[in-house]
Parts: structure tokens; C-alpha cells; sequence
């Protein structure tokens, strides 16, 4: 078990900058989600890692010694790919033994430990089967299992759960974050579904064009984050721009929004505001104030979606499209082209520099 | 609904049809090579004396071990050779690699009549001459492409990623090429075999030109004797290399089929 | 790295020593047909007198139109049937399909000498005898095989959802064929054309048998050429053939290639 | 435009019965979604309709006019299939002119119609284009023109969203919804994913083995399922088994649940109680009684699942894990092994019979 640092690593392909002096820091036994939409450069930070490429500039280490010209087969990595590549030609139990006997161990350990790693997955007695004769969610535990069973240092995982249905996919979360919490491994796990990267992992990078865009933890990545792209493609946001006054920013049309969080910008500055859909409260009333929930625009609900737990209410107020996600708790529910209020808290507005 | 019954009835009475067309001549000889008469004269009457007085013809059973021992040992190289190549190109990238990868294939268009007078003056002028050994030269260079074709394409379903996932795990350049690589072409590589076998076996113009009086194949007797005359013998010989070709064919298409499946 | 440059060095070694074992023969009688010594003598010395002299050979001018008549006439017969052949086994669901479709291959698998044979004595019992006409009956059976297993692997790679979608918008089965179905399967149909056409202009061996002194194919009479004694006419025929079966062998599989991209 | 009637529909493929006794009735110009996992048979229905296939017994009638033994080619329907099935061989604008060129319309009129159609699903410019030219989206949308364009009597969509990503998937379904509305077909629509039968339709029908388990409006079927599958396949639920106390049930302990909605049960058969988990409160305090929320269970929360603008506390109970979600407002956030108090109202608690 080791923590992997890559520093100003880049990497370009012809006139392709697939990483840009890219840094980041995996701390031991951590569980990180590289997050980034397709050609963002998270695989290719994943393959640098693997030392399946080499970077063109900057360095990688893991558990603190260079892997500088390592290649993958002495790296002592696990890695899932996304279509699990089980080798066609050998049981489950072969598949998952093969790490251990390339390396000469004896036939006894490597049997013991083979029994270990499927029960882990709970796979216990399909050893004999083939990978053919597996489900989808199966093969993913065997190639999870192949990963772990030679004590790797780090676990890669490159959209290991993309090739499963949504409520396989669920489970495998679960069945996945045990797992990684029981072995301790630190692991980095690349996936462009931000309601993945969200619910397992511990920090979140987010990457695009090949640049670091922000990391942290994800609540603090969802509750602040740094540029418009962060705040929208990690959950959904509404943007206001105007101009900012040092604590908010005006609209062009001379409203005032306070904000509470985000960053310190010089009054006068372009800036955002990001609020997430379901801070803001959305009433018919149109006097009660609220001293908490200072922020206050009128508009007309334009649309309603009912999606189970919430409805999403789509309200329009000067030409922009305002989301506002209610909870479903059996209340009563407002009706399309009703003029609404709608009322959050500076602290729910986070300040974006324009950018 | 009744059209489509009739469309098919008329679709199978089309492919009987074009069977027939094909396999009308083989069967008329396979079934005279059971006749009594050796004029083809009917009534037809059941006889396997043809098949007997084969095991008397010396010099056939000589021509038929040349040719089995030939297509062996052609079968083996070609297998090695090709698929070692099919393999570097595969794997590694090099300068040129498209242009030399597409010379691999067109000897396969060219008809053996000039393939086997090219070898035949080749052979001539470089001393290696005429005889067993240049048929099999010969053969080996006819062969090769089948085989490089045969394990491209079987190369060509394997999942890249099964060699990436073996080097994760710590398997190093020989290590991936024995347990994941060559398993998974071994269906490629024997269908390949089956083929080159098939090559040299049934090879007569190229043998024809390189072989010499006491040292000849099969096919190449096999043409001797009807240029003395049809004799029944003939058919009999026949009937047993068709039968042989057909089931080395029913072979190649199972290995073939069974790398279709993943 | 330093490890893989050297594998890769060797691999282009390895692909260059197989080309040249391929091609020597080849390459050298194409020389040798623009050398002035009849013999094959060094130095070379340029010339085209040999190939002029080919415009000189009446009898084989004959005989090159007509193995380009028969070749374009079994091509059309081919592609035709072959490809109906291909629709009625993709299209219809009949008992015994399997079956029929496994016997359509297994001709391929016999050797020619041996179909040669066999058609040479079937032609004379049902009274076709011999000639172009038993030449071209022969060629069909012979060509027939690869355009069906070109086409249908061409369908193997047609969507039947767009035949549904087709349907769904109100096209009879007519139109759906003639405006979805043999577009798609168009460049299966054209490669097996291409692949028609070579194994008839190519054949020596069967139009070898059912040849007659004044009906002869361009190879039969090369092969006639060659028994009266190797003159530098032959190799520059020889050269011509190979050159335009390369050509088609490379644009056989530029269809073949279009065909991939879906 | 039509509507289209199913009455006892039954198809059986070998021992497996694809489809057991279905009648639906599909109005004109709604918008239905057929829902269930796979193999429930909303494929195999939609091909009924459509006259790819025939039922084995009952009924289909399309716009009152039975079409028992009429070919796909008659039956004036528009289909758009899952991998969108464009022909290869012609551009957008042959590809949508298919349908009326095979019908022998003026060229005039051809290019009139494909023009509109095409303008409709806003690829006005891209008629030149071969389909390999286009996105996953764009020919999502040629799909669609090309089966509307000839005015088809019922619209049926085969998983049209299902070889998209998420984030233009929930794009298109806005898309899709806006042209359906605009030109007022009658739409049925197969997919797996719940999420887009809610967001979409106007009724669902909920298919399992071949049967039809459930039939209405979304929010209706959220709200009062029927059977357990229909309150665990459409969204998420708490699921209490017990015996039935005729407006409520009593659980194996004692405790007795209290409902306001679904099947009128007789006292002491075996009943099941669903609670959707936004329905329930979340508390720390013991005492604090709420007339209105008189279900009332201790607890202790054993996770916290953070999802963007909702968080998941799986909450144990007496050996049952209950989920309740809650939506992130700014409040405090509760740790887990915390001591909790769920509250729930017996309106939001649905009586289903045993079974």
C-alpha cells in the first residue's frame, strides 16, 4: 500500500496536450475518482500512473520512489479495465491466480490466496466456471478480485461499472467501496458519471482539456466550487454574471445578489454566482421575507418534472431558465405559469470569477 | 403467411439446385469408382477392387508418402514462420510496416502456372534445382501467405487490453506472449495449419514443374497415370483426396467458427 | 526503450527475409523479360523486344480474348447467382438450411486437378463434351463458391434493423432490397466479382482438361509455350499476368476493406 | 394519428410466454411508456404493434381498425429503433425522404416534408450529411424525422435513448417530449430506466414477466402502487411486512404502522406497507410529537450516501435497513451511528397486499 504523487506531469500526443502540468496527490488508503468528461485526460493520467505511457515532462511516485521508466509489469499495480479483460482462455480461478504464478509463488499459497480474493468479491465457488459463463456484474468482481489477490500497491480502476445497468451499477458501488474499505488500498478510479465520483469517493479531481481543474472532497467540491464548469458538471447549478461588488454581483438589470461563499473578487469584476437547484425555496406568497434567505427573484413557473423523490421546477424570470429541485414530501404542488418568489441564502451562493 | 412459405420453398429449390450443379461431376465419379466396369458402363455394380489394386501401385504409394511427408513438413514451417510474422506485425510498430504488411498477400493472386515457372528458373539459377526438397521450398513459399492471413485475422479479435491487464499483474514480454496471446490465436494458427496443409497437399502445377522422374506428389502421379489413359484406379484415388480435402476443409471452418466466438 | 527498438529492428528484419523469399522468383523473371539474352545472361541489357513480339503471336492473342471472354461472362454468371444465392440463405428460414449452406464450401477444398478430372468426365458422359463452352460451365462451378462466401460475409455485417426500419416506413420487399439490402452488400457483391474474375483468368488445370487444340486459355497456351522450351516471350506474358493480378488482388481488397467501415 | 387498443394479447416464443394476457389501451395523442427489466416483454409488445410480429391470441386494433394479419408495411406507423437503424448508403435527407419516396410522392413534396421534418428536430442544415458524419444525438434525431415525416398514425420508440450518455440523454428527452407535444402523436415508448418513464410519459405501463403489473399516470403510480415490484421498480421504497389491521399493518414486533392510502385489506392477512424515502423525517429529538406524521420509528443511522442535492441515510432498524433521503439544504448534517427519530405521515404510507 502506497500514496502516489504525480507532479507537472505532461503529455502531449502529435499537436494533442492530453495532460498539462497536471499535480495531484493520492494520500495512502484513499479513494479517488478522477472525473472529467471524454477527452479530459483522465484515462491517459490513469495509464501514466499503470506506466503504460510514459509522461514527456514531470514525475510520478509511488509509495515515494520514482517510477521513472518503471515499466507496469514491475510497478506492482492492480488495475480494472472497463471491459474487465478476463483472460478468455482460463477459468476464474486461473484469471485470478495469474498475477500470483507469473511470479513463481507456490501452487499451496497461490491457491489460498486465490479462495481468499473470491470470497472477498463473494464469488466463493465459481472458481471453475469461464468467463463466458459469467454476468456482467460477476465479471467485474473476478477482474476486481485478479486486481487485488497480488497485493498491489494501488488499485486502478478505468470506468470499471460504465459497462453495468444502472441498478447493477448501484449495487457494485456499494459492493466496491466495501471492498476497497476492507483492504485499506489506495485507489483511483476514473469515471465521467459525477453521481459515481459523488457518492464513493473520498476526493474528487476534476479534469478537462487535460488540465486539473479542481480537487477536494466532494462536498466541498459540490458546496464551493471554483470556476462554472466545476458547478456544473458536478451536480447542476444556476449561473447568474454580472458585475461583481465584492460581496455578490450586480445583474445587468441592476439586481443585487449577496453571496456568502467562494472567492474574494475586487468590486467591478466580471463574476458569477452558482446556486444549486435545491437551496432555493420556491412559494406563491409574495410578502413574507426571510431574513436568512436574503436573495429574492420573482418569475413564472414555466414547467414542472416529476422525477420520483423531487420535481424539478423549471421558472422563468427575465428570459433565463432558473431550476429549483423541491423534495416530494406530499405537499401541495404549484401549478405551470404560476408567478412564484424565490428565496435563498447568501451562504448557498458561491462567487466565481469570470472565466 | 402464405407468400413467404412460397419464397422459401423457391429458395431452397434454388440452393438444391446450384448444389447439384456443383457437386453433380464428384459424385459421378466418386460412385464409378465403386463400378465393376471401368468403361462406365451401366448397370452400375458395387466393387472395391479399384481401391485394392491401388495398395499394388508402388510408385503411387511412394508419390502419396512424398506428398503427405511434404505437406507435413511445409505445414510445420509455414505454421512457425507465419505465425511469428502475422505476431511482429501485430505488435510492434516500424517504418514501412503498412507497405511491407500489404506485399504480404498478392503471391496469392498469382496464378501457380507462373508462380511455378518463376520458381522453376529461380530455383535453376540459383542451383538449388529441381526434386523434393524444391517442392518443398516451393511449397512453403505458396503456404506462408494463407497462414500470415489466417492468424491476422484471428489477431485481429484480440482484445489488446487482455495484454495490458496480463503486464499489470506483473507478467513480463514472454511471460503474456505464452498465456494469453498464443492461446488465444491457437484457433487461428491451427485453422492456418489445416490450410497450408491443404496447399501442399493438393498442389499439382508448382509440384509438376519442380518435381523430377523418381521424385514426385500425388497429384502430379495422379496427372502421369490420365495421360497414360482413365483407368478406374483414378477415380478411386480421386475419391479418396476429395474426401480428405473435404474433411480437412470441415476442420479449418470449426477452428475457424471456434475463433468466432469470444 | 532500448529493448523494444531492438524487437521492433528484428521484426522489420524477420517481415523483409519473408518478402524476399516470396518475391525473388517473381522479381527476377519480371527482369529477366526486359534482358536481351534469351538465356538469362548477364549483364542486363535493356530491351521490350520480347514483349513486341508477343503482339507478333497470334495464337496467343487468341487465346488471351478468350480467356477474357470467358472470365467477364463467368463473372457476371457468378456475381448473379452467387449473390442470390447469399440473399436466399441470409432472408429465408428453411429445414435443411444449415446444412445446405455447410456443402456450399467444401468444392473449394478439392484440389482442381482432381474437379478437373471429374468434370472432364461428367461433361462426356451428359454429351457438353469439351471446348470454351465446357470451359466456362467449368469456371461457373469453380468461381461460384467464393462469391457466395464474399457476399455472405458482407451480410454478415448488414443490420437487419434496417430492412425492419425500411418496412416500418412503408417500403415493399422489393424496394427494401433494391434501395437497402444491395447497397449495403454492394462491395461483398464486387469484390467476389473481382475474386470471379481471377480464379477463371487464372485457371490452368481445368481448362487444361476441357481445352481443345483450337479453344484454348491464355495459361494453356503459356503452359503449351513452356513444354516446346522456355523462350523470354513466356516471361514476359508472365510478367503481364502479374502485374494485373496483383492489381486485382489489391483492388479486391480495397472493397474488401470499404466493406469493413460501417 | 390514431389510438391504438391491446386486448388480451398473448405471445409465446417455444415454453417461454413473452407476453401473458396484455390489454392496454393507448389514447390518442398520449405519450406512453412501456416499463420493465429486461425480458419483460415491452419489446416483444411494441413489435406486435408495429407488425413485426403476431400475437398467438387477442387483439390489436390501431385507430379503431383491427390489424390482425396487416403487414409492418400497412400499418402506417413511424418506428425509431435503439441504434437508430439510418440506412448507411443514403444522406440525412434521403434517409428521411425513405418513407415517402417509397410511397411515390412528387419530388416537389419530398423535399417540402423532409425540409420541415428535418427543421423540426432542428438539423435544418444538415440534409447534405452521410449519418457516419453525425453525432449520437444528431442521428437520434434523423431517427425521429425520418419516422414522422410521413405522418404516421402511432409513433413507437424502441430504448431511443438508451446508446446516448447522460447528459444528452436528459437533453433529448426534453427534445423528444417538445415533438411529441408539437405534433400530438401518439407516442409508445419502451425503455428500462424509470427515471425517463417518469420524467416523460403521461402514463406508464409497468410490464414483469410478460404481464402488465401496473397502468397509469406517473405521479399515480408513484404514489399508490400496486404490488411491491411496482413500488421498487419505479423508484425507490421502505418496505414493512406484517399482518394487515385493515388500515395499517402490525409488525412482527408489535409495532403497528399506520396507513391512509391503497388496498382496503381485511384485518390479519398478510399485508406489506411501502414508504417512499423522501417521505420520512429525519430527526435527532426524542419527544417532539407531530399529529400528522404519526408513524414513528427509532433507529440508528448506520451510513450517509452524499449525492449533490440529495443525501441517503440508510438508517438500521431491528435488523432492517431503512432508507430516507433528504435534501440538501445547508442544515446540519447528521453522523453516522447517530441516534434517530423517523417520523412518516399514513398518507405518505401505501397498504399493498401480500403476494
Amino acid at each position: 500500500m502506497a500514496g502516489v504523487q504525480v507532479s507537472d506531469v505532461s503529455r502531449s500526443f502529435g499537436a494533442h496536450k492530453a495532460l498539462d502540468d497536471v499535480s495531484i496527490d493520492f494520500a495512502d488508503g484513499g479513494f479517488y475518482a478522477l472525473l472529467g468528461p471524454s477527452g479530459s485526460g483522465k484515462t491517459t493520467l490513469l495509464r501514466q500512473i499503470a506506466g503504460f505511457d510514459f509522461p514527456d515532462s514531470g514525475r510520478i511516485t509511488i509509495g515515494g520512489e520514482s517510477v521513472e521508466r518503471v515499466p507496469v509489469e514491475k510497478r506492482r499495480i492492480g488495475m480494472v479495465f472497463q471491459n474487465y479483460a478476463l483472460f478468455p482462455n482460463m477459468s476464474v480461478a486461473d484469471n485470478v491466480a495469474f498475477g500470483l504464478s507469473v511470479r513463481g509463488e507456490a501452487k499451496a499459497t497461490i491457491s489460498t490466496e486465490v479462495q481468499r480474493a473470491l470470497d472477498l468479491v463473494q464469488l466463493g465457488k465459481l472458481g471453475v466456471r469461464r468467463p463466458n459463463q459469467l454476468s456482467g456484474g460477476q465479471r467485474q468482481r473476478v477482474a476486481l478480485a485478479r486486481a487485488i489477490v497480488t497485493k498491489p500497491r494501488v488499485l486502478l480502476l478505468d470506468e470499471p461499472l460504465g459497462a453495468l445497468d444502472k441498478a447493477l451499477r448501484v449495487d457494485m458501488q456499494i459492493e466496491l467501496k466495501r471492498i476497497q474499505r476492507e483492504i485499506g488500498i489506495t485507489t483511483i478510479f476514473v469515471t465521467h458519471d459525477q453521481e459515481e465520483a459523488l457518492t464513493m469517493s473520498d476526493r474528487i479531481g476534476i479534469l478537462r482539456d487535460g488540465r486539473l481543474v479542481q480537487e477536494g472532497p466532494p462536498e466541498e467540491i459540490y458546496d464551493r466550487p471554483k470556476s462554472e464548469f466545476a458547478a456544473t458538471f458536478l451536480g447542476d447549478a444556476n449561473i447568474f454574471r454580472g458585475d461583481s461588488t465584492g460581496n455578490g454581483i450586480r445583474l445587468p438589470d441592476g439586481t443585487a445578489i449577496a453571496s456568502g461563499v467562494g472567492a474574494k473578487l475586487a468590486a467591478g469584476a466580471k463574476a458569477s454566482c452558482a446556486v444549486r437547484p435545491e437551496r432555493i425555496r420556491i412559494a406563491t406568497d409574495g410578502g413574507a421575507s426571510d431574513a436568512a434567505n436574503s436573495n429574492v427573484l420573482k418569475g413564472q413557473v414555466s414547467k414542472r418534472i416529476f422525477a420520483g423523490n423531487n420535481s424539478t421546477y423549471f421558472v422563468e424570470r427575465e428570459g433565463q431558465m432558473l431550476k429549483v429541485i423541491v423534495q416530494n414530501t406530499g405537499a401541495d404542488r404549484l401549478a405551470e405559469g404560476q408567478e412564484v418568489v424565490l428565496r435563498w441564502s447568501p451562504d448557498s451562493t458561491v462567487l466565481i470569477a469570470a472565466g | 403467411m402464405a407468400t413467404t412459405r412460397i419464397l422459401e420453398g423457391l429458395g431452397r429449390f434454388y440452393i438444391g439446385l446450384l448444389l447439384a450443379f456443383l457437386y453433380l461431376p464428384i459424385i459421378i465419379m466418386a460412385l464409378m469408382s465403386f463400378n465393376v466396369s471401368p468403361f462406365y458402363q451401366l448397370p452400375f455394380e458395387w466393387t472395391t477392387e479399384w481401391y485394392a489394386s491401388l495398395w499394388q501401385n508402388d510408385q503411387l504409394i511412394a508419390a502419396t508418402w512424398n506428398s503427405v511427408e511434404i505437406a507435413v513438413i511445409a505445414t510445420v514451417i509455414c505454421t512457425v514462420l507465419g505465425s511469428a510474422a502475422s505476431l511482429a506485425l501485430y505488435r510492434h510498430e516500424f517504418r514501412g510496416k503498412k507497405f511491407l504488411q500489404a506485399l504480404l498477400f498478392p503471391p496469392i493472386a498469382i496464378p501457380w502456372l507462373i508462380t511455378g515457372t518463376a520458381m522453376l528458373i529461380f530455383f535453376f539459377g540459383v542451383g538449388i534445382g529441381r526434386g523434393l526438397h524444391a517442392i518443398l521450398l516451393g511449397h512453403v513459399a505458396l503456404a506462408l501467405p494463407y497462414v500470415i492471413v489466417v492468424v491476422s485475422a484471428r489477431l485481429q479479435t484480440f482484445a489488446p487490453e487482455l495484454e495490458e491487464a496480463a503486464r499489470s499483474l506483473g507478467a513480463n514480454q514472454w511471460q503474456v506472449t505464452r498465456r494469453v496471446t498464443l492461446p488465444w490465436i491457437m484457433p487461428g494458427v491451427i485453422a492456418g495449419g489445416l490450410f497450408a496443409f491443404a496447399v501442399s497437399f493438393d498442389q499439382f502445377v508448382v509440384s509438376y514443374f519442380l518435381a523430377t522422374p523418381g521424385q514426385t506428389t500425388l497429384p502430379v502421379e495422379i496427372y502421369a497415370a490420365i495421360r497414360k489413359g482413365f483407368t478406374p484406379e483414378i477415380n478411386a484415388v480421386s475419391t479418396i483426396i476429395i474426401v480428405v480435402s473435404m474433411a480437412l476443409m470441415l476442420l479449418t471452418a470449426r477452428f475457424f467458427k471456434f475463433g468466432g466466438e469470444k
